[in-house]
């Protein structure tokens, strides 16, 4: 059993809504050390392949479900 | 009685609920903008329908940090009305006056339609429908889904606080078909579906009055 | 980056690369006397863009019939406004968003629906309604699913938070849509007359206010995008996708009305950033007004950094207005938005000289004479040639469908995604939000009532692309007489129309002839209907690699209902309730639902009387306002047997139907003709009002939909029924 | 400026919705090798503090409003 995380993140020219919204919330509640906030997905996935072949599965995946290639960049990170 | 209409930013059912209270049932009704710090001179409070901050990061999760929110709590503690339906409810939820939480639908879709529901006529908000009458509503949400801890639910059902459940079929998933609860002292309920949209014959349905009725009934003097 | 000189952008001729023509770049030199910059060629070529300037499509936009005594404001503003009496208005538009839904099909949808939805707003309206008319391939591959699920889920992402219902549309599938699919999407607004704003911005001195979302680097060049064919699919995207906020749109929406209905005489003008953003919003309420506008782009809110005046200028970021604020009361305006959180900034001001002057970083960066983006952009007249296939349709002989089982034949045609049922999709939209929707979809025309009054109003979206392709003009035509035909239906008298003409490129003759003819039949409609066209939208070079879409004049038209008492569904409504025809059946199978079904293809002539069908329409509007009609359904694709299915669907309710005419003619197509239910108290007075409309049968409370043509007969369980029209699409979508 | 991370996922009691989707339509596309998906929501926050106390603030924001303690638990990871 190998357990890989995927990072999905809107790319640098996208506009981030939410993230927008909840730096403004943050701000009033006070903190406003607080410069900015992106938000993106986080996924846990486990597979009974190899380490190897898990992060070329997941790659796969995330290249083709998980994140949007027009807005969307990822990372994908095998933990074990 | 004199109603408060919280309006969060993305509140959309605000007039909605202006419309029902005031011009309907004839009572009271004022806008209150989230950042008001005072509920003096009201008797009831209402929290609307929408998307309060887009419903970004989590469906209420946001609006439970307005400024009004602490005014809120104090009145609920002293026993005043407080409802909230659709993201109303998911706002009840976040501040902590209400148990539980709402997810997305298990549909992972917007569901938009008449609802049947079954009522339980035991609470301050619904004494005037028939014991275990069936209604129909008007439902409009993506994040519905009721979920809860076993001892929650044991003392949901205890406690008689389950004031709504689906009829014909659970629309978003949730345990139980839990549609609308109160809190243990009976005077708060949250509720997805939309009585205030059901308040006319030529808008399919004034099945929602009775749920308005029961408040000025039970609350007012 | 260093940015080319003019004479650089002369002699690189980049030009061309942003869709201006020599032509037209020497045009440009006449007009200021030398070169321009480079901020200045961008500039022009996104005015001087189809998508700004309507430079092709004009002079046949020109023939439009725009006025009547019910028009307050006709085409050239954010949306047409029509008087309803009570001192109340509504105003309405209708916009396509083709291209960005194919990239990025969520985020396409999404900002379709706030493009227009600020459109409605800007004339100092509030919003009311939004329809969707969208158009498919076959359901029959991933991609095209994806594509549906996500334009559906962005048209309902966007309404849904803003708390506009989305109350009716359509829905349509051809495999001509699959590399281009259609999002059309139309809102409409109520308005007071006294309330009523222009995008103009007049009176030397007064402020320039810019408000809403930082200036990105999104969709710069979407209109110059919108404005060439597409290629295979590497060319798809070519700028950053824009993302909607309907949160902040909200924000935006309620702060502009309120400064609009409270703070009335301090806002000259107000106009929302589309196409070309900040660029088409200044120049186009400079030009109007007569004056020139100077722009200090230092202070324009910038979500990135680095960014040139080129790209300031032609972002297309969403949520963002433009207003005119008389000098003086600019704090007055700033404390409203700030209500709202939203950010707000003076960024110019009005002048006397007509120049359109832009400063960055202490320079001039351009000036130009503000009417030259403007008025002055170029027009075309476009050759036009008629397509070879239009002569071959006429000469045709008829198609005739064989039917050897009538069962199999309905079940079949029920299914088709075009018929079916499209409760998945407006199931998704909220349709009931501000508690006035009296008729949600599922109907005919949607029925908003109007607060404070007896009145409604109904709406609908319609067009049978089938039928623009197989003639042009009659095709368009028929997209008028189909709408009016649904507004009828639920009760109303049909005020105005708008538009969405999606059509391919123009610079090919037989392009350009379709969509010339097309318009010259809605005109000649709605000369007749007397429903002028108040606003629209126009969305050429539909194609993917050469190959052009059906012709599609998307129809967006109001009526009024005069008293709520008068709405009418197309639900029956009790057993026993006696159905009739009104309007003729003949062997009209060219184009339609069966043609396409049996053959795999559309083709032959058309067949179709405007007199014939607007006679049959004044007499079902006096029969539903004399109070004579239980039910009212208009017949379109699948004609009368898919109309008998819909009624007894709708309302629950079994039939018992014996038609006098040949099984096929259950679904010919036949313009024209209303499906009607009447209690039978009032069966002796609705037969002398309508003494051609024919006796079919009547509701019956059995639960079995039972329909005889000649020898044939469907005898099916009404559960049975329900289950093919109510599954089909959830079917093929799995 | 410091960077921080937040990672918030759903508690393993919650059945995730929309998890649950995934994982069946990664298994349509023929990925067997994949038993579970989990998806979370992933924070990056810039801040003007110090790395110490940037993480102190970060934690406070996850746990009042990042993260829904009823449902959801949150990791924070300074980055510098
Ligand atoms: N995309 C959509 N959005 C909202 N409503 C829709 C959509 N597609 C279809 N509908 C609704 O479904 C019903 C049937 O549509 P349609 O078959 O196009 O009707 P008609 O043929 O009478 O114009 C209408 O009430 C219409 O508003
Ligand atoms: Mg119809």
């Amino acid at each position: 059993m190998t357990k890989v995380k995927v990072y999905v993140t809107y790319k640098e020219s996208i506009l981030d809504p939410q993230g927008q919204a909840v730096t403004a919330a943050v701000h009033k509640m006070g903190y406003n050390s607080v410069e900015d906030i992106r938000i993106g997905k986080y996924f846990e996935i486990t597979l009974t392949d190899s380490d190897a072949s898990a992060e070329q599965t997941v790659a796969e995946i995330a290249e083709k479900l998980l994140a949007n290639p027009n807005m969307e960049s990822y990372r994908v990170e095998v933990v074990g | 009685m004199k109603f408060a209409i919280i309006q969060f930013p993305g509140s959309n059912c605000d007039t909605d609920l202006l419309w029902a209270i005031k011009d309907i049932m004839g009572a009271e009704g004022e806008f209150v903008w989230h950042t008001a710090d005072s509920l003096a001179g009201f008797d009831g409070v209402l929290i609307p329908g929408g998307f309060s901050y887009g419903d970004y990061l989590r469906c209420g999760a946001i609006a439970a940090f307005a400024n009004i929110m602490p005014e809120i709590k104090r009145f609920a503690a002293e026993g005043k009305p407080v409802f909230g339906t659709c993201n109303g409810f998911q706002i009840l939820i976040e501040a902590g006056l209400l148990p539980g939480s709402l997810i997305q639908n298990k549909s992972l879709k917007f569901v938009s339609k008449w609802q049947g529901l079954k009522v339980n006529n035991q609470s301050k908000f619904s004494s005037n429908y028939d014991s275990n009458e069936y209604i129909e509503l008007p439902i409009a949400h993506g994040d519905g889904q009721y979920i809860a801890d076993d001892a929650t639910l044991e003392q949901l059902v205890a406690n008689n606080q389950i004031v709504f459940t689906y009829e014909n079929g659970n629309p978003n998933g949730s345990t139980q078909a839990i549609a609308g609860i109160t809190n243990a002292t009976g005077n708060v309920l949250g509720m997805m579906p939309h009585p205030e949209r059901a308040m006319e014959g030529l808008l399919g349905s004034d099945k929602g009055k009775k749920m308005f009725q029961s408040i000025l009934d039970n609350f007012g003097e | 980056m260093v940015e080319m000189t003019a004479e650089q952008v002369r002699d690189s001729k980049i030009y061309l690369d942003w869709g201006l023509s020599e032509a037209e770049y020497s045009k440009i030199n006449e007009i200021l006397g030398r070169l321009p910059n480079y901020t200045e060629t961008g500039m022009f070529a996104g005015m001087w863009s189809e998508h700004c300037c309507y430079k092709n499509s004009k002079p046949v936009l020109r023939r439009f019939p725009s006025k009547g005594e019910q028009v307050l404001m006709g085409p050239g503003e954010g949306a047409g406004i029509v008087n309803i009496g009570d001192g109340l208005a509504i105003a309405f538009k209708a916009e396509s968003h083709n291209h960005p839904s194919f990239v990025e099909p969520y985020e396409g949808a999404a900002t379709g629906s706030g493009g227009i939805i600020r459109d409605i707003f800007s004339m100092g309206a509030r919003p009311i309604a939004i329809l969707d008319s969208l158009r498919f391939g076959q359901i029959d591959n991933d991609e095209t699913k994806h594509l549906i699920e996500q334009i559906v889920a962005g048209v309902a992402g966007y309404g849904n938070c803003i708390g506009i219902p989305t109350v009716g549309g359509e829905t349509k599938f051809d495999e001509s849509y699959a590399q281009n699919p259609l999002v059309n999407v139309m809102c409409l607004g109520l308005i007071e007359h006294s309330q009523i704003q222009k995008g103009a911005a007049a009176g030397v001195g007064n402020s320039i206010l810019y408000v809403g979302a930082k200036t990105g680097r999104d969709g710069i060049n979407g209109a110059s995008f919108a404005s060439k064919e597409f290629g295979d699919g590497s060319e798809k995207q070519r700028s950053a996708v824009q993302v909607g906020d309907p949160f902040l749109e909200k924000l935006l929406m309620e702060a502009c009305l309120e400064l609009i209905h409270d703070h009335t005489d301090i806002v000259i003008g107000i106009q929302d950033m589309g196409a070309c953003g900040l660029l088409s919003s200044s120049a186009e309420m400079a030009s109007k007004a007569g004056f020139g506008v100077t722009l200090n782009l230092d202070l324009l809110p910038q979500r990135e950094s680095g960014m040139t005046p080129y790209e300031m200028m032609l972002s297309e970021s969403q949520e963002r207005m433009l207003l005119c604020i008389k000098k003086g009361a600019e704090a007055e305006a700033l404390a409203v938005f700030a209500k709202y959180d939203l950010e707000a900034v003076i960024m110019g001001e009005v002048t006397g000289d007509g120049q359109y002057t832009l400063t960055h970083a202490g320079a001039v960066v351009a000036n130009i004479p503000a009417d030259a983006l403007a008025e002055d952009a170029p027009v075309y007249y476009r050759e036009m040639q008629a397509p070879a296939r239009l002569a071959e349709f006429k000469a045709m002989q008829k198609f005739i469908p064989e039917i050897d089982d009538l069962t199999a034949t309905f079940k079949a045609i029920l299914a088709q995604p075009t018929i079916a049922s499209k409760r998945s999709i407006y199931e998704t939209y909220d349709s009931r939000v501000m508690t006035n929707t009296v008729v949600a979809p599922g109907s005919d025309a949607a029925v908003v009532r109007v607060r404070g009054t007896k009145k409604a109003i109904a709406m609908t979206t319609d067009v049978n692309s089938r039928f623009t392709y197989l003639d042009p003009k009659v095709g368009g035509q028929i997209a008028v007489a189909e709408a009016a035909r649904n507004i009828v239906a639920a009760g109303g008298q049909p005020l105005a129309i708008t538009d969405c003409l999606n059509f391919g490129n123009p610079e090919k003759p037989e392009q350009f002839y379709e969509f010339s003819e097309a318009c010259d039949g809605i005109s000649e409609a709605c000369v007749l209907f007397n429903t002028p066209v108040i606003s629209g939208n126009v969305s050429l070079y539909n194609e993917t690699s050469g190959q052009a879409i059906l012709p599609t004049p998307m129809v967006g038209m109001a009526g009024l209902i005069e008293d709520v008492a008068q709405i009418t569904t197309l639900a029956f409504k009790d057993a026993g309730d006696a159905i009739y025809l009104l309007g003729a059946t003949a062997d009209d199978f060219a184009g339609s639902e069966i043609q396409k079904m049996q053959t795999g293809t559309i083709n032959g002539a058309l067949n179709f009387d405007l007199q014939a069908e607007l006679a049959n329409q004044k007499t079902v509007l006096t029969a539903i306002k004399t109070g004579l009609i239980a039910s009212a359904h208009d017949l379109s694709e699948g004609g009368l047997a898919v109309a008998l299915a819909n009624s007894a669907l709708a309302g629950d309710l079994g039939i018992d139907v014996d038609f006098a005419g040949s099984p096929a003619q259950l679904f010919a197509e036949s313009q024209g003709r209303f499906l009607l239910s009447v209690k039978p108290e009032n069966v002796a007075a609705f037969e002398s009002l309508a003494p051609t409309a024919q006796y079919l049968g009547a509701v019956t409370a059995d639960n079995h939909f039972q329909l005889t043509a000649e020898d044939a007969a469907i005898d099916l369980p009404l559960a049975e029924v329900e289950a093919i029209f109510e599954g089909a699409i959830p079917c093929l979508m799995k």
